[in-house]
């Protein structure tokens, strides 16, 4: 069959226009912007191309590309997706694409900016499709890596009070500080990838076939004991990057820390590479561990859940309320993952996209509400809903979808895992989950109503806000089409998924 | 009758039309009125649909469309469509009745709003209406539970209509989160319902529950997690207290949403499955109970309010329960009917409570009085809603409320029967305190330091329309004359008042067969308390001939208790501030100082080590020399040694 | 005792104590030229080993040209500083613990081996045989060596550079 | 004489070499020691060479000069250069890279 290798076009789109970036395009900002979003334009149509022509019917893994790279250690260039790596690569090109026109008026050094973060997205994109342990390891860290530049250098930095009996620690390392946030980040994602590769060499020397292929991998049975520690190795290294408590705690810092589109990716995208892990790698290679080990996926996803919420609360900057609800919402990633039933694993592979469009639409609400207001700090702002009031819009659709109101994407996640959770075999998962979402409400309609549908705030400075406009339009208004297309329609996600799923327990309980 | 079943999604789908046009093309939506046209064109349209569709299930049809919305394991979890038949028309032309008129009536409420406001409400409405009708079509949990919650967003979203008013945003987030409370036992309740019976499908359902296919161990949980539901978006003790404060939205949309329409999904919810809690006695047993109880709470805080919108809020509440209770003592199709005729006749008194508020610019009774005389078509329609309240004869609520008290009683439940008799006596009691004070008495400003004015330093929060209709009154107080309102908003009242009266009198002559018999006693005990309520009125307010501060004296503890609202409200912010906020304080204070702290912990140690690590590199060459030498020593140690 | 080990008595007496002059003189100018007699001391031993060629170059490059260039330093250095440097050490007692006890644990895993006491005879020009293997086997390292050797003039000349 | 003399003169040497590198205060001190620990170096090449009949010893002895030489030559002109720029020969006084 002599087609387009579509996937590969996928990846490498965005890492050519980077390359572009770099040597045409110096002190030429409106061609940065535009060759970004031709590349991440490819990206989104091949996406949706892909998505699009995905054989339901024949399920599995489709749109194949393979050519060995290294035959001697058996790493080969594997690229193919299923029904779960096919959204979770839809829901990149778009974040991807709209967090291109949200950081449209990025001042400093915007050539290095974006191709930074068009290298970054080439990483997540080659995770999504690549079947090789290998080359996904490779990916994952490019993903990873250039998170570090992109805060250390256009981050911001925050205002923490170091104190409580561990108050000297902190002061000693900076809390706060865009410094402090980027390395805490990269620090613990690289803590997180050592158990990965890890794992992954140990599954490859336990094969003795001298292979890193996924396809040839899933078809072996590994010895117990070595399920066991592999996915705990798994679980520890991806769940990092998925914001599991109580390892989370770079995900607020570094979210606050970033600029908008490397928040948007970060908190929309990569923590979904986090479960992704999980499930792709855990569960799809060590089936018997994953049914041993789901009890503590759950549990710990049910304290993510409440406690997320809780903190996010607690909170009085923005930026941080967006990124603790990340760690709760992932939550039910997890929890929903780790029910081991059909509509559960939907449910969680549903709320990985749904929450990476919400979060990445609320962290480019913030980014503009900051750009045209300077203040993050929630209970100095109010009333911005008069003077913006397709901002304000948007974030209440983005925060209704966060409640899991119904016709939103969220919903249908939430209420798929809440399903699956009370038939798995911890049904008690249901509680936490459904107060996790109550307790959303109460926060997150707590900042709309003070930010935007309050009364006006005092400060002279909030007296007249523009609204969006131009490409940040473009932004709001792709990601609450998504927000909402899903809610309604949801089986245009869950048919492709349920494909995966269904296959991917299959090998888990037996059924 | 498939046919008839497009009829009703017609019906449905025209609102989905309008709020779509409204919500995208948001040039069309910032002109305002043309916004409105648009979506009036639509609800008339619906509404024409919906009678259709009423007429064509009268009888036993029932037709059901329904698509495939959620699939999973390559096969439907849930779907969405229609579940036409003789209720759910009938009360789809009740929504899309009150729906209409209230948009109409609110051409001339809101005349004074920009144009764009005007769109924003516009299309808030078509929203609302769209998802009203689709909570009285579901044909399974799944998107009866969708809609549902859709109503309560656009509730929110008209109560906070007027957001830059702080007690508009609060009540707006308030309702929002009280319901939502009561909307996480709901959703517990679908989701265990569903393990339970493997349907989300209300027909499949009950067809198990004709089977007795049901399990009933665990199922009174799983129906009380529902009824919690009911509770808070039908404001059942202890969730009613949104629905006052509720008030600080416009007018129509309190006549439509919290008086008319979804506050009474509830009842509704409870009506549809009444053969699932049928099997469940225990929990319907509560139902009455709690329905007494909030009842008889409500009406006597109805009494002492002096804003005019919060009476009506509480008789609401009231009302609702009283449907409770019908439906918690086995006869849930006598809640529904009073269900149809409350939605009427509360609507009418709402839009006409509107009426006045837009003439004298104040929710507050005592800054009324002798409206009559300027506006009497007003105080005619108002009148007419009163006495329906009342259930007098002749009146739309006349035979509901009879029914209800009848089923009570049928039931067995004595006590609840005593206290829905005394609170018919406190309904007609505080409704014609109303009329009398708004349209007959003498202004209470008249009277200084009258006793009526008692209860307005301690609790009252009259800011809602008022407030936002003293802007723009501000030109001219003094030479402001209350007048009648223009025919956009009499035209919605006088079609209500004579549907109210045309019921009324229907149903006064022809008596349907009811389900239980009553003794013959029990009508005259009912219109007897209800009169006796209103010559009580009429004594203490339009005569004065009891003075209103003693008799409020003689209730002492109850009457301040009433105006502290039970204290109930202050439980609930309290639980907020302490349990909630206090609770999430303090996680974020662990978090960022116990969790991260560990973590900042390890890194500050590392980073002393290496302080203290860094002395060893002194930066001389020969320094290291020495360190290879000794290095090599040792090694050449351990090769020979070691 | 044959002459050969008479010569290399000799010549480790020689080397062995102007290599100690060298590492203990204090006037810097004068351990050079122990330095040299070192170097030509070691010339000595290559000579013994019947390693001619080697001893020549020894010579040459080592006792010719480095001690060139080490007094071309010191006389630059103190011409620049316009006094005589001495030159003084420290942690005298600490080296020689180390140094020594390095060279016993060394002569330890000497004496513990067992090494061919005599020499094969090596046949036709030894010189000849070096030669060719440097142009056949070694030549890429030799040129490599060439490039090196360049790189470290022009270093030499940039570092050396005077003051612009 | 057996090999054995050769590479205990050749350790002698260069730890006497070892001794003056890591006890001299002068930089060009420092380096006469180290020419002294590769001359160490070149008597063992040469001698395991001859007596295992092999000239890959020489050969890369001939190769050892040259590179010290080099080395040699770039060291001084480092030293040189320092001392224009600190003034001082005194190795202890270079500590540019102390952490």
């Amino acid at each position: 069959m002599n087609r387009l290798p579509l996937l590969s076009i996928m990846t490498w789109a965005p890492f050519a226009s980077a390359l572009i970036i770099m040597f045409f395009a110096r002190r030429r900002p409106l061609l940065v912007r535009w060759t970004s979003v031709v590349g991440t334009g490819i990206s989104l149509v091949a996406s949706i191309w892909v998505y699009w022509t995905y054989d339901r019917a024949a399920a599995g893994f489709q749109f194949q590309e393979a050519f060995p790279l290294v035959p001697s250690l058996g790493i080969s260039y594997l690229m193919a997706i299923d029904g779960i790596s096919a959204l979770m690569a839809l829901l990149t090109a778009i974040i991807i694409f709209a967090g291109v026109f949200a950081s449209w008026t990025t001042k400093e050094r915007s050539q290095e900016f974006y191709a930074l973060l068009l290298v970054l997205v080439t990483g997540v994109f080659g995770v999504f499709v690549t079947l090789d342990l290998f080359i996904f390891f490779l990916f994952y860290e490019i993903a990873v890596l250039p998170m570090y530049l992109l805060i250390g250098i256009w981050g911001s930095s925050g205002d923490i009070r170091p104190q409580g009996i561990f108050g000297w620690a902190m002061g000693r390392t900076g809390v706060g500080t865009k410094e402090y946030a980027a390395m805490k980040l990269t620090l613990y994602l690289l803590f997180g990838s050592a158990f990965i590769l890890v794992g992954m060499l140990a599954l490859f020397v336990a094969t003795g076939s001298r292979t890193f292929s996924f396809l040839e991998l899933q078809t072996m049975q590994f010895e117990p004991a070595l399920q066991t520690w592999v996915f705990l190795a798994f679980y520890v290294g991806f769940g990092i990057l998925a914001g599991i408590w109580p390892l989370h705690t770079w995900s607020p810092d570094g979210h606050a820390s970033a600029p908008t589109a490397v928040s948007m990716l970060h908190a929309g995208v990569l923590m979904k590479l986090g479960a992704y892990g999980v499930v792709r790698m855990g569960m799809g290679l060590l089936p018997d561990a994953a049914v041993d080990w789901a009890w503590l996926v759950g549990t710990i996803g049910c304290i993510n859940i409440v406690y997320g919420a809780l903190s996010a609360m607690a909170q009085t900057d923005l930026k941080y309320v967006i990124a603790y609800s990340s760690v709760s919402h992932m939550g039910i990633v997890m929890v929903g993952a780790a029910t081991l039933t059909p509509t559960g694993l939907n449910g969680s592979v549903f709320q990985m996209f749904a929450h990476g469009i919400m979060t990445g639409l609320f962290f480019a609400i913030v980014g503009l509400v900051y750009e045209k207001a300077h203040s993050r700090e929630i209970f100095k702002m109010g009333g911005f809903g008069a003077m913006m009031p397709g901002i304000a819009t948007a974030f209440t659709i983005g925060a209704l979808s966060s409640l899991g109101l119904p016709a939103t994407a969220g919903f249908v996640a939430e209420f798929l895992t809440f399903l699956g959770a009370w038939t798995s075999d911890y049904p008690w998962w249901l509680f936490p989950a459904v107060i996790g979402a109550f307790l959303t409400s109460v926060y997150v309609l707590r900042v709309a109503g003070q930010i935007f549908w309050g009364p006006k705030a005092p400060d002279p400075h909030f007296q007249h806000l523009p609204d969006a406009q131009g490409p940040e339009w473009a932004a709001l208004g792709i990601l609450v089409f998504v927000l909402v297309l899903f809610g309604v329609l949801p089986s245009i996600a869950i048919a492709p998924v349920d494909t995966a799923t269904g296959q991917l327990l299959l090998r888990l309980t037996g059924q | 009758m498939a046919g008839d079943g497009t009829l009703a999604l017609a019906a449905l789908l025209l609102h989905a039309v309008a709020f779509l046009v409204l919500a995208v093309a948001a040039p069309l939506r910032r002109l305002g009125r043309p916004a409105g046209y648009v979506s009036i064109l639509c609800a008339a349209g619906s509404l024409a649909a919906a009678v259709l569709s009423w007429r064509a299930h009268a009888g036993e049809a029932i037709s059901r469309l329904v698509w495939t919305w959620l699939p999973t394991e390559g096969q439907t979890l849930a779907t969405v469509g229609v579940l036409a038949d003789a209720d759910s028309t009938l009360m789809l032309t009740l929504v899309a009745l009150v729906a209409l008129l209230v948009q109409v009536y609110s051409l001339g409420y809101l005349s004074d709003e920009s144009a764009p406001a005007l769109g924003r409400y516009y299309a808030y409405q078509s929203l609302f209406a769209f998802s009203m009708m689709g909570l009285v079509l579901a044909p399974n949990f799944v998107q009866l539970f969708i809609c549902w919650e859709l109503v309560g967003l656009c509730s929110y979203l008209l109560i906070g209509f007027w957001y830059q008013r702080p007690a508009a945003a609060r009540a707006a987030l308030k309702a929002f989160w009280i319901t939502k409370a009561g909307d996480v036992g709901f959703l517990i309740g679908i989701v265990l319902l569903w393990r339970h019976t493997g349907t989300f499908d209300l027909a499949e359902m009950r067809v198990l529950a004709g089977n007795g296919a049901i399990p009933l161990a665990g199922l009174a949980v799983i129906t009380f997690c529902i009824y919690l539901g009911a509770v808070g978006k039908s404001a059942q003790f202890p969730l009613h207290i949104w629905l006052p404060d509720a008030m600080e939205g416009p007018t129509p949309v309190s006549a439509l949403i919290h008086a008319a329409t979804m506050v009474t999904a509830g009842v509704y919810l409870l009506h549809r499955t009444d053969w699932l809690f049928a099997l469940t006695p225990d929990v319907l047993a509560i139902v009455v109970w709690i329905g007494a109880f909030t009842a008889l709470l409500s009406a006597v805080l109805a009494c002492v309010q002096t804003d005019i919108k919060r009476v009506l809020a509480y008789s609401t509440v009231s009302q609702l329960s009283y449907m409770m209770a019908a439906i918690g003592a086995g006869f849930s199709a006598a809640g529904f009917f009073h269900l149809l005729t409350h939605g009427i006749f509360k609507a009418l008194l709402f839009l006409g409570a509107g009426a006045v508020i837009h003439a004298a610019h104040s929710n507050d009774l005592t800054d009324m009085g002798r409206l009559a005389r300027r506006m009497p078509q007003t105080a005619i329609v108002f009148t007419v809603g009163a006495l329906s309240l009342a259930g007098l004869p002749l009146f739309a609520g006349f035979l509901s409320k009879e029914e209800i008290l009848g089923a009570v009683r049928a039931g067995g439940f004595t006590a609840p029967f005593a206290m829905l008799i005394l609170v018919a006596f406190l309904t007609a009691f505080y409704m014609f305190r109303v009329v009398f004070l708004a349209f007959f008495a003498e202004p209470v400003a008249l009277h200084a330091g009258a006793p009526v004015a008692a209860g307005v330093g301690a609790h009252a929060s009259h800011v809602a329309d008022a407030g936002h209709h003293a802007s723009h009154a501000a030109a001219g107080v003094a030479a402001h004359e209350p007048h009648e309102p223009p025919a956009s908003m009499l035209l919605p009242l006088w079609v209500l008042a004579l549907l109210s009266v045309a019921i009324g009198v229907y149903f006064t002559f022809v008596h349907p067969e009811p389900e239980f018999t009553s003794p013959a006693w029990l009508m005259p005990v009912a219109v007897g308390s209800a009169v006796a309520g209103i010559l009580l009125a009429w004594a203490t307010y339009q005569r004065r001939a009891i003075d209103a501060a003693s008799l409020a004296a003689a209730f002492g503890p109850i009457y301040r208790s009433a105006l502290a609202r039970f204290w109930i409200d202050d439980v609930f912010e309290r639980a907020y501030l302490l349990a909630i906020l206090g609770f999430s304080r303090v996680i974020g204070w662990i978090d960022r100082y116990l969790v991260d702290g560990v973590l900042n912990m390890l890194s500050a140690w590392t980073v002393t080590a290496a302080d203290d690590l860094r002395t060893m590199q002194s930066g001389r060459a020969q320094d290291y020399v020495y360190g290879i030498a000794v290095g090599l020593l040792v090694l050449l140690l351990w090769v020979q040694f070691g | 005792m044959t002459a050969d080990a008479v010569a290399f008595w000799c010549l480790a007496v020689v080397l062995v104590g102007s290599a100690l002059a060298v590492v203990l003189t204090k006037n810097l100018f004068h351990a050079v030229l122990w330095l040299a007699l070192a170097l030509t001391g070691t010339a000595g031993v290559f000579l013994l080993l019947d390693a001619e060629f080697i001893a020549a170059v020894q010579l040459l490059l080592y006792a010719g040209g480095i001690v060139t260039i080490v007094v071309f330093a010191i006389v630059v250095t103190e011409r620049l500083v316009g006094e005589r440097i001495s030159q003084t050490s420290r942690r005298i007692a600490g080296g020689a613990v180390v140094a020594g006890g390095v060279l016993a644990l060394i002569l330890n895993a000497v004496r513990g081996q067992v090494f061919p006491a005599a020499r094969p005879e090596m046949v036709g020009d030894l010189t000849r045989t070096v030669g060719e293997t440097v142009m056949t086997r070694f030549v890429l390292a030799f040129e490599l060596l060439a490039v090196l050797m360049l790189a470290a003039l022009m270093g030499a000349i940039y570092f050396a550079r005077p003051d612009d | 004489m057996g090999l054995q003399a050769y590479l205990t003169l050749a350790a002698i040497v260069f730890c006497i070499g070892l001794f003056g590198v890591m006890t001299r205060r002068n930089t060009i001190g420092i380096l006469l020691g180290i020419e002294l620990m590769l001359n160490s170096v070149n008597i063992n090449l040469v001698a395991f060479g001859r007596y295992s009949g092999d000239v890959t010893g020489m050969v890369f002895t001939v190769f050892t000069i040259c590179i010290t030489v080099a080395e040699a030559a770039v060291g001084l002109a480092i030293v040189i250069l320092l001392f224009r720029v600190r003034r001082t020969v005194t190795a202890d006084h270079l500590d540019l890279l102390r952490g």
